[in-house]
C-alpha cells in the first residue's frame, strides 16, 4: 500500500475505529482522534519529504485495476500542485480537531468519525487520478460536511446542511454526466471507454462538445469555490457550522472547487477553457469586489469571514483564468494561504463564540483589553487575510495580479485593476471588523472577564501564525515544488490550442511516471 | 343466418354489459351480466368453440356469478348511496364520471381505428372445430407449464380468500 | 552585511513582543533603545564602508541578497538590499532620529503599564524594523514589505491607546486611507513588471533610461501616476492626506517619529528612489509638482486655525511634505531629499516638544488652555523655539537651506505659478508657526486649575525629564546644523549632500558620467540670491503678521474670524474633506452594500432564486400531491388516461 | 352480412370499453368487480375469435386460463370487499380515502 | 414428453412451492399457541432455490417448452430469493407485532416469490399473465393481511382493483398479440415482429401499448403508478419492503425480456412513449416525495423515481443499460429492503412508527438503527461509495453510451433529468436524517427488541450495501454475463 493510499485509509480507519470506542470516554475519544489525524499530518509530510520538486510528473503514484471493464482504475498520484492542498488538509485537520475539545461535547465519537471522514474524503479527491475515482472522493465528502454542520452547528444549522448537500450536489451530478460522457468518448475515439485522466487528456474533444463538458465541469466547481453569482449557500454554511467544521470548510473545501478547475476543466476542455476563461475571470472579478463589499457590512463575525472567502477566492479563479504561470502559481499559493488565514480567523471567532456564545460584531469591543494575546493572534491573521506583504496572503495575490496583467484575453488588464481594488476594500471589510471587535472600550460587561489564550488553543493558533509568517517569508518552499507541475498545465490548456490551430493532435502529453513510492 | 345470430348476440351482450354499469343496484347487474354471458357462449358457439362456449356457461355464469350474487346478498347494500362529501363529489361527480365515459368512448373509437387494418378480413368458412380431447392434449402438453401454474394460483386465491375474508379470532 | 540593521529592531519587537510583558519597564525600554542604537551603529558602520567603497560606474553602492523571496516564471524577487547614498541618508535618519525618540519615549511613555510600555516599545522597534527594510529595499516588492509594514504600525501606533474609541478610527482609517494608495502602489508594480519583467530598482532604471522620456499618457505615465497613488497616502497628500491629522491621536512620540521624520516621507523617498523612472513621464511630473504645492498650501491654509498643537504641526508636516513632493516634481529631486531630511529634524524636535508640553499638561492639546509656558517649561519653549525658527526658513537653520534649494529649482524649472504658491505657503508656514509658538508658550497662562486635566493641577508643571530634554537638545542642535551639509553655492557652500545623492537619481549606466557641475551665471547667481532674500522677507512676513494678530492683538484673530465667517468656519472645518469622503464615498458604499448588494442581491435575487427554486419544488409537490385523492376511481382514471393517451399517439403521429 | 373476424374483435372492443367504462361510471365496489369480469370476458372473446380466424385451439385454451384467473380474481377481490365492508359497512369506493396525497 | 431436464429448470420455482406448502401444512397441523419453524422452511426453500439457481448457470436449460433457465433467470431467481431471505429475517419481531399470521404469510410470500421466479423465466405471454397474478394476488393478500387496520384494507382493495384493472388491460394485449401473431410464445412473437416490421402493424402497435401498460402498472410508472404511495402506506411495513423490491425486480425482468427480446425491432416506436414515461416518472417521483410527512408514502414516490432511473436503462436499451438494470434490482432491493427492514424492526404494537416526526431523536434513541437507516438511505440518494451510487451510475453511463453511439438525444435529456431529480430526491430522503440527528424535537422513546435474525438481515444488506458500492466488479460482470444469455 503506498504513502498516498495510507493517507485516505489512515483517517478512514481512524475513524471508523472511534466509533467503536465505548461510551463516555469523550477525552479519549478527541485525543485519539487528535492522534489519527497527527498520524495523518506526519505521513503526509513524509510525502513532501519524498516529493522531487522539480519533476512535472505525477509522484507516489499507484494504480490498481477497479472496474476495468469500464475504464476505471485506483489511480493515485500527486504532483506539485496538489501535494500542498494534501499537506493543508492533513495540517488543518489536527487543528480543527484541537479546536473542538471542549466546544463539541455531545456524540464525541462521531464528530471525530466524520471529521477523519471528511479528511480521508478530501485527501482522495486531491490525489485521484482518475475521473471517476475523483468523483466518488466529491461526492462523499459531502455527507461528513453536512452532518458536521447539521448536528454540531447553530440555531439554522439544518437549513444551512441542507442547502449545502443540495446546492452542491445540484452543481456536480452535472458534472458526472460530463465525466461520463467524456469517458465514453473516449471509446468512441478509441474503442474502449476510459475514466483516467492521462488517457482523456491525450484525446481531442470537439469544441463544440467541449463547450457542453466544460460548462458542465465548471459549473460543479464554480459552486465548490464559490464563484460569484453560486455563492450563497457559503455565508449560510459558514455560518452554521461548528469551528472546526467551517475551518475544514474554508481552509479545504472551497480549494476543491478551484482545484477542480485547474486539474480537470481546463486541461480537458482547453479550447472552451480559452474561451470561457475571460467570462469566469468577469465572474471572479465581480465576486472579487462584490463579496469585500458584503462582507463589509456584515454584522455577524462568521458571515463576514464567509463573504471575504468568496473575494479572496474570486482572486485564486481571476489567478487560474489568466493562464499564465505567475496566475496560476499565485492561485495555487493563494489557496493555500486563505486555508490557513481563513481557517485562523474561523479558529479565532470559534474562539471567541466559545466565550460568548454569540457571533455578533456589536456584541463585542475592546477585547484587547482583556485578551491580549488572542486579540494579537486575531491581529496577525487578519492582516494575513488583507495581504500584508510578508505574511502568506501577499505573495498569492501579487502573483495572481501580475499574472492576470498578463493574461491572455481582452480586459485582462482592466479587471487587474479592479480586482487590485479589492486590496483596499480587505483592508476596510477587516480592519473595521478588527477594530468593532477588540479596539475602543469595552462597552459589554459580559465581556469583562473572558479569559484568554489557554495552553490547547494556543497549539491550536499558533502553527497557523507560523504557516502565515513562514509562507510570507519563505514562499519559495511552496512556489518551486509547484512549478513544474503549473507550467505543465498550463501547457496542456494553452500550449494544446496554440498548436491546435495548426496541428490537431499534436497535444504534447504528460508522461506519467510511476515512482516507487516506498 | 350466423350474421342474424351474430347480431342478436352481440346486442344483447353489449346491451347488457351496459345495462350492469348504468343501473345502482347490484343485483341486477349480477343478472344481468349472467345475461351478457350467456350471449357471449352465444358468440362462441357461432365461433366453432362449442368448448368454451359450456365452460363459460358453467363455471363463469354457474359459479362465478353466484359467488357474487353470494357476497352480494351477504353485504345486504341493495344500490349505492349518493356520493357525499366534497371528495366524494369531486371524484365521483356527474363530471369526472362523463369524462370517464367520453374516455372510454374514445378507447373504442382508437381500437376500433387499429382493428380496422383487419377490416375485411373473413373468417375461413369451412373450419372444423378442434374436439374437446385435441383441447385437453394442448392443454396439457403446450401449455401444462402454465395449467400447473394455474393450480398454484387458485392455492394462493385460496389462501388469500380465507385469511382477509374470515373473521377476526 | 545589510540585514542586521532591520534584524536589530525585529529583534528588539520579537523581545519586547513576546516576554515585554513580564519585564520591568526599564528592561524593556532599554532593550528597544538599545536595539536602536545598535541598528544606527551598524548604520553608520555601513554608510562609512560605503563611503571608504570605490565607486563602481560612478556610484558608491553595497548590493545584497538576502535570499530569493518569491520566484516563479520569469518572476524573480529577492529580499535584496541597497545602500547607496540615498539609502544611506535615510538610514542614518531613521535609525539617528528613531533612536533619540526610543530615548524621549522611555520617559514619555512611562506612566503606562509594564505590559502597555512593552507593547509601545515593540511596536516601534517593529516600525523601525520595516522602515528600514523599506529604504534599504533593492527592489519594489521589497520596498512593499516595509512600506505596508510601517503602515501596520502606523496603525497600531496611532490606534496605541485603542480603548479610545477616536484612536481606534484613526488608526484604521490611516490604514484603509493608505490601501488605497498601495492599490496604486500594486498596480504600478505589476505594470513594471509586465514592462521589465523585474522589480528590482536600478534594473527598472537601466530599462527606462533606453526609453525616450514620454511626452504624452504612455506607459509610464500610467505606472508612475500609480505609483505616485501609493505615494500620495503614505506620505498624505491630496487627495489622501486625511489620515495624518487623525493620526495625532497616537502618542506624541509617535507623532514625531513616523507621522514626521520618518515614514510619512517614504513617498517622497520612493520617488527619489525612482528618479529616473518618474523624469520620463513628463505629465507624472507635473501632477506631482501641482499636487505637492496645493497640499502645501491648503494644508498651510487649515493650519492657520487649528487649535490642538499636534493638529497643527500635523498640518504643517503635511504642508512641508507638499514641498517636498513639489521638489520631486520640478525635477529636484536632492533638493526634496535634503528637505527631508532637514525636515526630520526639526519637525521631530516640535513634535517632542509640543509632546513635552502636553507631558507637562497632563495630556492637553488643546492651545486655547496653554500659553504662558515660556518659563515654566524653559528647555522646551528654547528647543520649540528653534524648532520654530527651522521650519519658517530662517536661515541659518536647517529649514531655510532646504526650503529655499527648493524653491529656487522651482523657479529656475519655470514653473512659475508653482513657485508662487510655494511662496505663499512659505509665508502660511512661518505664520501658524509662529502662532502655535505663541498661543503656547506667550500671552497669559489659561491652562487655569481646572481647565488643565492633570491629576496634581497645573502648579506642579515641571520641564521635561532627561531622557526627552537629551532628545530635544540634540534634535535642536541637529535643526541648527543640519542644513550645512547643503549650502548652496551662492552662498559659498558645496551643496555637498546634492552631489552626494546625485548618483543615486541616474540611471546606473549614465551614473559614471557625473555632469561636471554647472558654474551658474551670474545673473542666475543674482537671481537665486534675490530670491533667497525674497523667502525670508516672507517668513519674516509671516512671523510678523502672526505677531502682530496672535501676540499684540489676539482680538485680531477673533475680528477677522467673524468677518469672513464662511471662510473661517471652512478652514476650521478642515475644508470638510472627511465629511465630503464620508458623504460621496463611505456612506454611499456602505449603504449600497447593505440594501443593494447584500439584502438585494445577495438575499434577494440569488438566494431568492435558490430558494425560489425550492419554493418550486415544493409548490409543485404541493399541488401534485392533490392528483393523489385517495379515490380509487381517481386513480383508474390515471391508468386510463395513459392507455388513451399512448394509444392516440400511436394512432395520431 | 357475414360477420368478419373484425365484427369479433370490435364487439370486444366495445364490450372492454363498457367494462373500463364501468369501472369510472359506478361507486359500488361489487359493480367495479363485475366491470373487470366484463373486461375479461371480452378478452375471451377476442381470444376465441383469433383462434377461429387462425384455426388453433391455443385461443380457447387461453380463455380458459383467463376464466380461471377471472375466478381467482374474483375469490381475492370479494374477500376483500368483505374486509373492507367489515371496516365500514359501505361499498362505496369514495368512503376509502384515508390513504391519500 | 416430460424429461428431467424439464424439471431441472424449474427446480428452482419447485423447491420454493414446497417449501409454501409445507408451510401450509404445518399452519393446518399447527395447534393454537405453537410456534412452528416456517423461518427454517423458508431458508430451506429459498436457500435451496438459491443452490439450484446457482448450479444451472450457463446451462440454459429449457422446460416444458416455457419455462427458460437462462443466467438471465437465474440471474433474477437468485436476486429474488435473496430478497425473500432477506425479508423473512427482517419479517422477525415486526410480522407478530403487526399481527400478521405467520404460517399465511410466509407461505403467501413464498408463493408470491414463485410467481415472481416465473414471470422472470418465461417466454410465454400466457404464462407471464398466470405469472403475474399468482403474485399479484400474493402481494394482495399480504398487503391486507394487517387485518385490525382499516388503512390495511383500503390499500389491499386499492391494488388489487387497479391491479385486477391494468390486468384486463394485459391480457387485452396479450389477446391482440396473438391474433396477430398467432401465438403468445414470445419467440413467435418475435418472429411475427420481425418479419412484420417493414409495415407498421396497428394491432400490434396496441397490443405493445397494452402490454407495456401492464407492466408499468406493476413497477409503478407514471402515470400508471397512483396505487403505489396508497398500498405501500397501508401495507405492512416488512410488506412494503418486499413489495418495493421483489416485485419490482421480476416486473422489470418481464419487461426487459418482452420487450428487449420479442418487441425489440419495434423499439423505435416504443422508444419516444418509455422517455416521456421515464421522464414523468423520474420528475413526479420525486416532486411528490418532497412534500411526504409520512416515511413509507414518502419511500413509495422515491421507488416511483427509482423506476424513472431504470426506465432511462430501458431506453437506454445497450448491454450496458440491461446489464445496469439488473444492477440496480439488486441495490435497489438490498437498499430499500435495508430501509424497511429498519422501519418495520421500529414499528410497535399500537404505533406504525411511519411518520417523519416519530423519527425525531432516533439518533440517541437507537444509535445503530439510525446509523443503518442513513445509510440506507444515502445509498438511495446516490452517495458513494454506497451501492446506490454506483446504480446510478452504471444507468447513467449506459444511457450516455448509448447516445454517443446512435446520438439519441432523448437520452442526454433523460440522463439531465435523472440527475437533477436525484438531487431533489435528497432532500427529502434527508429530511428524515434530519429528523433523526439534528432535530430538538423528541418523539416518545419506544424500543421494539430486534430479534437476531432482523439483526442479522440489516447487517446483511448494509454490507451488500458498502461491498456492491466499493467492489461492485464481480456483481457488474455477472449482471452483463445473465443479460448477455438472453439477447
Amino acid at each position: 500500500m503506498g504513502l498516498l493510499t495510507l493517507l485516505v485509509v489512515v483517517p478512514l480507519l481512524g475513524g471508523v475505529a472511534l466509533l467503536l470506542m465505548g461510551r463516555g470516554r469523550d477525552r479519549l475519544v478527541h485525543q485519539a482522534a487528535l492522534g489519527v489525524s497527527l498520524v495523518t499530518f506526519v505521513l503526509s509530510l513524509l510525502v513532501w519529504a519524498g516529493f522531487d520538486p522539480t519533476s512535472a510528473d505525477y509522484q507516489f503514484v499507484e494504480r490498481h485495476a477497479w472496474l476495468p471493464d469500464f475504464g476505471i482504475s485506483y489511480h493515485v498520484g500527486i504532483d506539485g500542485i496538489s501535494l500542498f492542498l494534501v499537506v493543508l488538509t492533513t495540517f488543518l485537520t489536527p487543528i480543527a480537531l484541537l479546536c473542538s475539545w471542549e466546544s463539541i461535547e455531545s456524540r464525541v465519537r462521531a464528530f471525530g468519525f466524520f471529521m477523519l471522514g471528511l479528511e480521508a474524503a478530501m485527501i482522495g479527491v486531491f490525489v485521484s487520478l482518475d475521473l471517476f475515482l475523483f468523483y466518488v472522493f466529491w461526492d462523499a465528502m459531502l455527507i461528513p460536511m453536512y452532518f458536521l454542520i447539521g448536528i454540531w452547528g447553530y440555531d439554522r444549522r439544518v437549513y444551512a446542511a441542507i442547502k449545502f448537500i443540495l446546492y452542491t450536489m445540484a452543481g456536480s451530478v452535472l458534472m458526472l454526466l460530463a465525466i461520463i460522457w467524456i469517458a465514453y468518448y473516449h471509446q468512441a475515439v478509441t474503442g474502449v471507454p476510459s475514466f483516467d485522466l492521462a488517457d482523456l487528456l491525450a484525446m481531442n474533444i470537439a469544441r463544440s462538445v467541449q463547450t457542453w463538458l466544460f460548462l458542465a465541469f465548471a459549473l460543479a466547481f464554480a459552486i465548490k469555490v464559490p464563484l460569484f453569482p453560486f455563492h450563497t449557500w457559503l455565508p449560510d454554511a459558514h455560518v452554521q457550522a461548528p469551528t472546526a467544521g467551517s475551518v475544514i470548510l474554508a481552509g479545504v473545501l472551497l480549494k476543491m472547487g478551484t482545484y477542480g478547475l485547474l486539474r480537470f476543466a481546463f486541461p480537458l476542455f482547453p479550447d472552451a477553457a480559452q474561451t470561457f476563461a475571460p467570462y469566469i475571470a468577469l465572474l471572479a472579478v465581480v465576486g472579487i469586489v462584490y463579496g469585500a463589499l458584503v462582507a463589509m457590512v456584515q454584522p455577524d463575525l462568521k458571515k463576514l469571514v464567509a463573504y471575504s472567502s468568496v473575494s479572496h477566492l474570486g482572486f485564486v479563479v481571476l489567478g487560474l483564468c489568466a493562464l499564465t504561470t505567475n496566475g496560476v502559481q499565485g492561485a495555487v499559493f493563494q489557496m493555500l494561504a486563505h486555508g490557513i488565514s481563513t481557517g485562523g480567523l474561523f479558529l479565532l471567532v470559534g474562539m471567541l463564540s466559545d466565550r460568548r456564545h454569540t457571533r455578533l460584531i456589536a456584541e463585542y469591543g475592546g477585547l484587547k483589553a482583556v485578551m491580549p494575546k488572542l486579540v494579537a493572534t486575531f491581529l496577525l491573521v487578519t492582516l494575513a487575510s488583507v495581504a500584508l506583504p510578508g505574511l502568506n496572503g501577499f505573495v498569492g495575490e501579487f502573483l495572481i495580479l501580475v499574472g492576470t496583467y498578463s493574461g491572455l484575453f481582452e480586459y485582462a488588464r482592466v479587471y487587474t485593476v479592479i480586482a487590485a481594488s479589492g486590496v483596499i476594500l480587505s483592508a476596510v471589510y477587516m480592519l473595521w471588523m478588527f477594530q468593532r471587535v477588540n479596539h475602543g472600550p469595552l462597552t459589554n460587561e459580559k465581556n469583562r472577564h473572558l479569559r484568554d489564550l489557554s495552553v490547547r488553543e494556543w497549539f491550536v493558533i499558533a502553527p497557523i501564525c507560523a504557516m502565515a509568517i513562514l509562507m510570507g517569508v519563505l514562499p519559495n518552499i511552496f512556489l518551486r515544488p509547484m512549478e513544474p507541475a503549473v507550467r505543465r498545465t498550463i501547457q496542456q490548456v494553452v500550449g494544446g490550442a496554440v498548436v491546435a490551430g495548426v496541428q490537431p493532435a499534436a497535444v504534447p502529453e504528460p508522461a506519467i511516471v510511476v515512482r516507487e513510492a516506498n | 343466418m350466423e350474421s342474424v345470430f351474430f347480431w342478436v348476440f352481440a346486442t344483447v351482450a353489449v346491451a347488457a354489459s351496459l345495462l350492469v354499469i348504468g343501473q345502482r343496484n347490484p343485483m341486477h347487474s349480477v343478472m344481468l351480466l349472467i345475461v351478457s354471458f350467456c350471449a357471449l357462449s352465444g358468440l362462441y358457439v357461432l365461433l366453432e368453440a362449442p368448448f368454451i362456449a359450456v365452460i363459460q356457461i358453467i363455471i363463469y355464469a354457474g359459479a362465478i356469478m353466484v359467488l357474487f350474487l353470494f357476497v352480494v346478498m351477504l353485504l345486504n347494500v341493495p344500490t349505492e348511496e349518493a356520493p357525499t362529501g366534497y371528495h366524494a363529489r369531486l371524484l365521483g361527480g356527474a363530471g369526472p364520471r362523463r369524462f370517464g365515459a367520453v374516455l372510454s368512448v374514445v378507447l373504442v373509437l382508437e381500437l376500433a381505428w387499429a382493428l380496422s387494418t383487419m377490416r375485411g378480413t373473413p373468417l375461413p368458412g369451412d373450419a372444423v372445430a378442434p374436439t374437446v380431447r385435441e383441447i385437453g392434449i394442448r392443454l396439457f402438453r403446450e401449455h401444462g407449464f402454465a395449467f400447473e401454474a394455474t393450480s398454484v394460483l387458485i392455492l394462493v386465491a385460496m389462501v388469500g380468500a380465507i385469511i382477509l375474508a374470515r373473521r377476526e379470532k | 552585511m545589510l540585514y542586521p540593521i532591520p534584524l536589530f529592531p525585529l529583534i528588539g519587537f520579537v523581545v519586547n513582543a513576546v516576554v515585554g510583558r513580564r519585564l520591568p519597564k526599564a528592561v524593556s525600554g532599554w532593550i528597544a533603545t538599545a536595539a536602536m542604537l545598535a541598528a544606527f551603529g551598524w548604520s553608520a558602520g555601513a554608510v562609512w564602508r560605503l563611503l571608504g567603497s570605490e565607486p563602481v560606474g560612478g556610484v558608491r553602492a553595497i548590493d545584497e541578497v538576502v535570499f530569493t523571496w518569491i520566484a516563479s516564471g520569469s518572476l524573480d524577487i529577492p529580499l535584496a538590499f541597497r545602500l547607496d547614498p540615498l539609502s544611506a541618508v535615510m538610514i542614518l535618519v531613521v535609525t539617528g532620529i528613531g533612536s533619540l525618540i526610543h530615548l524621549y519615549s522611555t520617559a514619555y511613555m512611562h506612566e503606562e503599564t509594564d505590559g502597555e510600555y512593552a507593547r509601545y516599545f515593540s511596536y516601534l522597534n517593529l516600525f523601525a524594523a520595516f522602515m528600514l527594510v523599506l529604504v534599504l529595499g533593492a527592489n519594489f516588492a521589497v520596498m512593499f514589505i516595509g512600506w505596508e509594514g510601517v503602515g501596520l504600525c502606523s496603525y497600531l501606533l496611532i490606534g496605541f491607546w485603542f480603548t479610545k474609541r477616536a484612536a481606534a478610527e484613526a488608526g484604521k482609517k490611516a490604514f484603509i486611507v493608505n490601501r488605497v494608495g498601495d492599490f496604486g502602489f500594486i498596480l504600478g508594480m505589476i505594470g513594471l513588471v509586465a514592462l521589465f519583467g523585474t522589480l528590482d530598482f536600478q534594473a527598472i532604471a537601466a530599462g527606462v533610461a533606453g526609453m525616450p522620456v514620454e511626452a504624452t499618457v504612455g506607459a509610464l505615465t500610467i505606472i508612475t501616476l500609480l505609483l505616485f497613488l501609493g505615494a500620495t497616502g503614505k506620505s498624505a497628500q491630496l487627495p489622501l492626506y486625511v489620515w495624518l491629522p487623525d493620526a495625532m491621536e497616537g502618542p506624541t512620540p509617535v507623532s514625531a517619529l513616523i507621522h514626521a521624520a520618518t515614514m510619512v516621507t517614504a513617498g517622497v523617498y520612493m520617488i527619489g528612489r525612482n528618479a529616473v523612472l518618474f523624469s520620463h513621464a513628463e505629465i507624472t511630473m507635473q501632477v506631482v509638482a501641482v499636487v505637492g504645492v496645493l497640499t502645501a498650501l491648503l494644508a498651510g491654509t487649515i493650519g492657520l486655525v487649528q487649535n490642538d498643537i499636534k493638529r497643527v504641526l500635523a498640518y504643517s508636516t503635511i504642508s512641508q511634505l507638499g514641498y517636498m513632493f513639489l521638489a520631486m516634481g520640478v525635477g529636484a529631486f536632492g533638493a526634496g531629499i535634503f528637505h527631508l531630511y532637514t525636515h526630520a529634524f526639526f519637525k521631530a524636535l516640535l513634535f517632542l516638544g509640543s509632546g513635552a508640553v502636553i507631558h507637562a499638561l497632563h495630556g492637553q492639546q488643546d492651545m486655547r488652555w496653554m500659553g504662558g509656558l515660556r518659563h515654566k517649561l524653559p528647555l522646551t519653549f528654547w528647543t520649540f523655539v528653534v524648532g520654530t525658527v527651522a521650519i519658517a526658513g530662517i536661515p541659518p537653520l536647517a529649514g531655510f537651506f532646504s526650503k529655499d534649494e527648493i524653491l529656487w529649482k522651482t523657479f529656475a524649472g519655470g514653473h512659475t505659478v508653482l513657485w508662487a504658491l510655494a511662496v505663499v505657503t512659505a509665508f502660511l508656514t512661518a505664520t501658524y508657526m509662529f502662532r502655535l509658538l505663541y498661543l503656547t508658550f506667550f500671552g497669559e497662562r489659561r491652562y487655569a486649575p481646572g481647565a488643565a486635566r492633570g491629576a496634581h493641577g497645573a502648579e506642579h508643571l515641571h520641564d521635561a525629564p532627561a531622557p526627552m530634554a537629551i532628545a530635544l537638545v540634540v534634535l535642536a542642535i541637529g535643526s541648527v546644523l543640519a542644513g550645512l551639509v547643503g549650502i548652496p553655492h551662492v552662498l559659498g557652500g558645496h551643496n555637498q549632500i546634492d552631489a552626494f545623492l546625485a548618483p543615486s537619481f541616474q540611471a546606473p549606466a549614465v551614473a559614471g558620467v557625473v555632469a561636471p557641475a554647472v558654474e551658474a551665471a551670474d545673473e542666475a547667481i543674482a537671481l537665486e540670491r534675490a530670491l533667497m532674500a525674497l523667502s525670508v522677507i516672507v517668513a519674516v512676513a509671516g512671523i510678523g503678521v502672526a505677531t502682530l494678530v496672535w501676540l499684540r492683538r489676539p482680538e485680531i484673530a477673533d475680528r477677522l474670524a467673524a468677518r469672513w465667517r464662511g471662510l473661517h468656519a471652512l478652514l476650521v472645518g478642515k475644508y470638510f474633506v472627511d465629511e465630503i469622503y464620508d458623504a460621496v464615498l463611505v456612506q454611499p458604499i456602505k449603504r449600497t452594500s447593505t440594501a443593494l448588494l447584500w439584502k438585494g442581491v445577495d438575499t434577494g435575487v440569488i438566494d431568492g432564486t435558490v430558494n425560489g427554486v425550492g419554493l418550486v419544488v415544493r409548490g409543485w409537490s404541493a399541488v401534485l400531491r392533490r392528483l393523489q385523492t385517495g379515490s380509487v376511481r381517481a386513480y383508474a382514471m390515471s391508468i386510463f388516461v395513459g392507455v388513451v393517451v399512448t394509444m392516440g399517439y400511436y394512432l395520431w403521429r | 352480412m357475414e360477420p368478419t373476424l373484425n365484427s369479433y374483435l370490435v364487439l370486444s372492443a366495445v364490450l372492454f370499453s363498457i367494462g373500463t367504462a364501468g369501472v369510472f361510471l359506478r361507486r359500488n365496489l361489487i359493480t367495479i368487480l363485475l366491470s373487470v369480469e366484463i373486461m375479461l370476458n371480452a378478452v375471451n372473446l377476442t381470444f376465441v375469435a383469433a383462434d377461429r380466424y387462425l384455426q388453433s385451439a391455443d385461443g380457447q385454451i387461453i380463455a380458459f386460463f383467463v376464466i380461471t384467473v377471472a375466478a381467482a380474481e374474483a375469490a381475492v377481490g370479494l374477500a376483500i370487499v368483505i374486509a373492507l365492508f367489515r371496516h365500514k359497512e359501505t361499498l362505496s369506493p369514495d368512503a376509502f380515502t384515508s390513504l391519500k396525497w | 414428453m416430460v424429461t428431467q431436464a424439464d424439471f431441472a429448470a424449474v427446480a428452482p420455482m419447485l423447491m420454493v412451492t414446497l417449501a409454501a406448502c409445507a408451510m401450509l401444512v404445518a399452519e393446518a397441523i399447527r395447534r393454537p399457541g405453537d410456534r412452528m419453524p416456517f423461518q427454517v422452511l423458508a431458508f430451506i426453500g429459498l436457500g435451496g432455490a438459491i443452490w439450484a439457481s446457482w448450479a444451472s448457470w450457463d446451462l440454459h436449460r429449457i422446460g416444458f417448452g416455457v419455462i427458460v433457465a437462462d443466467n438471465f433467470s437465474l440471474f433474477l431467481n437468485i436476486v429474488l430469493c435473496g430478497i425473500g431471505l432477506l425479508t423473512v429475517m427482517l419479517s422477525t419481531g415486526t410480522s407478530d407485532r403487526d399481527g400478521l399470521p405467520s404460517g399465511e404469510y410466509h407461505a403467501l410470500l413464498l408463493f408470491s416469490l414463485v410467481g415472481m421466479m416465473m414471470i422472470a423465466s418465461t417466454n410465454d405471454l400466457l404464462v407471464v399473465f398466470v405469472a403475474l397474478e399468482i403474485l399479484s394476488l400474493g402481494v394482495y393478500v399480504m398487503t391486507g393481511l394487517r387485518r385490525t387496520s382499516e388503512q390495511s384494507a383500503e390499500a389491499a382493495f386499492k391494488y388489487f382493483v387497479l391491479g385486477a384493472f391494468s390486468s384486463a388491460f394485459f391480457i387485452y394485449g396479450v389477446a391482440l398479440a396473438y391474433t396477430v401473431a398467432g401465438s403468445t410464445r414470445l419467440d413467435q412473437i418475435g418472429l411475427h415482429v420481425a418479419s412484420a416490421a417493414s409495415a407498421p402493424d396497428l394491432i400490434l402497435t396496441m397490443a405493445m401499448v397494452l402490454l407495456l401498460v401492464g407492466f408499468a402498472f406493476k413497477i409503478s410508472a407514471v402515470p400508471f403508478h397512483m396505487w403505489t404511495p396508497d398500498a405501500y402506506q397501508g401495507a405492512p411495513t416488512i410488506v412494503t419492503g418486499f413489495m418495493s423490491t421483489a416485485v419490482k425486480a421480476a416486473a422489470f425482468a418481464a419487461f426487459v425480456r418482452v420487450f428487449l427480446t420479442a418487441l425489440e425491432p419495434l423499439r423505435v416506436d416504443w422508444v419516444p412513449v418509455l422517455s416521456a414515461i421515464a421522464a414523468l416518472t423520474m420528475i413526479l417521483g420525486t416532486v411528490v416525495g418532497v412534500a411526504q410527512t409520512n416515511v413509507k408514502r414518502m419511500l413509495a414516490y422515491s421507488s416511483i423515481a427509482h423506476v424513472g432511473y431504470l426506465l432511462v436503462g430501458m431506453v437506454a436499451a445497450n448491454s450496458a443499460g440491461k446489464a445496469a438494470i439488473l444492477f440496480y434490482l439488486v441495490a435497489y432491493g438490498v437498499t430499500n429492503l435495508g430501509a424497511f427492514g429498519v422501519l418495520a424492526a421500529l414499528s410497535s404494537q399500537d404505533r406504525p412508527h411511519d411518520e417523519v416526526r416519530d423519527f425525531a431523536g432516533l439518533g440517541r434513541d437507537r444509535p445503530g438503527l439510525a446509523a443503518l437507516l442513513t445509510i440506507f438511505l444515502l445509498s438511495l440518494g446516490g452517495f458513494p461509495p454506497t451501492v446506490g451510487f454506483v446504480a446510478k451510475w452504471h444507468i447513467f453511463n449506459a444511457a450516455l453510451q448509448e447516445h454517443l453511439v446512435t446520438g439519441q438525444s432523448n437520452l442526454v435529456w433523460l440522463a439531465i433529468i435523472g440527475v437533477l431529480t436525484s438531487v431533489i430526491a435528497v432532500f427529502f430522503y434527508l429530511r428524515i436524517v434530519v429528523m433523526m440527528y439534528m432535530s430538538e424535537e423528541k418523539a416518545p422513546a419506544h424500543r421494539p427488541a430486534l430479534p437476531v435474525l432482523a439483526a442479522t438481515g440489516l447487517a446483511v444488506a448494509l454490507i451488500a450495501v458498502f461491498y456492491l458500492g466499493i467492489l461492485p466488479g464481480q456483481l457488474l460482470a455477472v449482471a452483463a454475463d445473465s443479460v448477455a444469455s438472453i439477447f
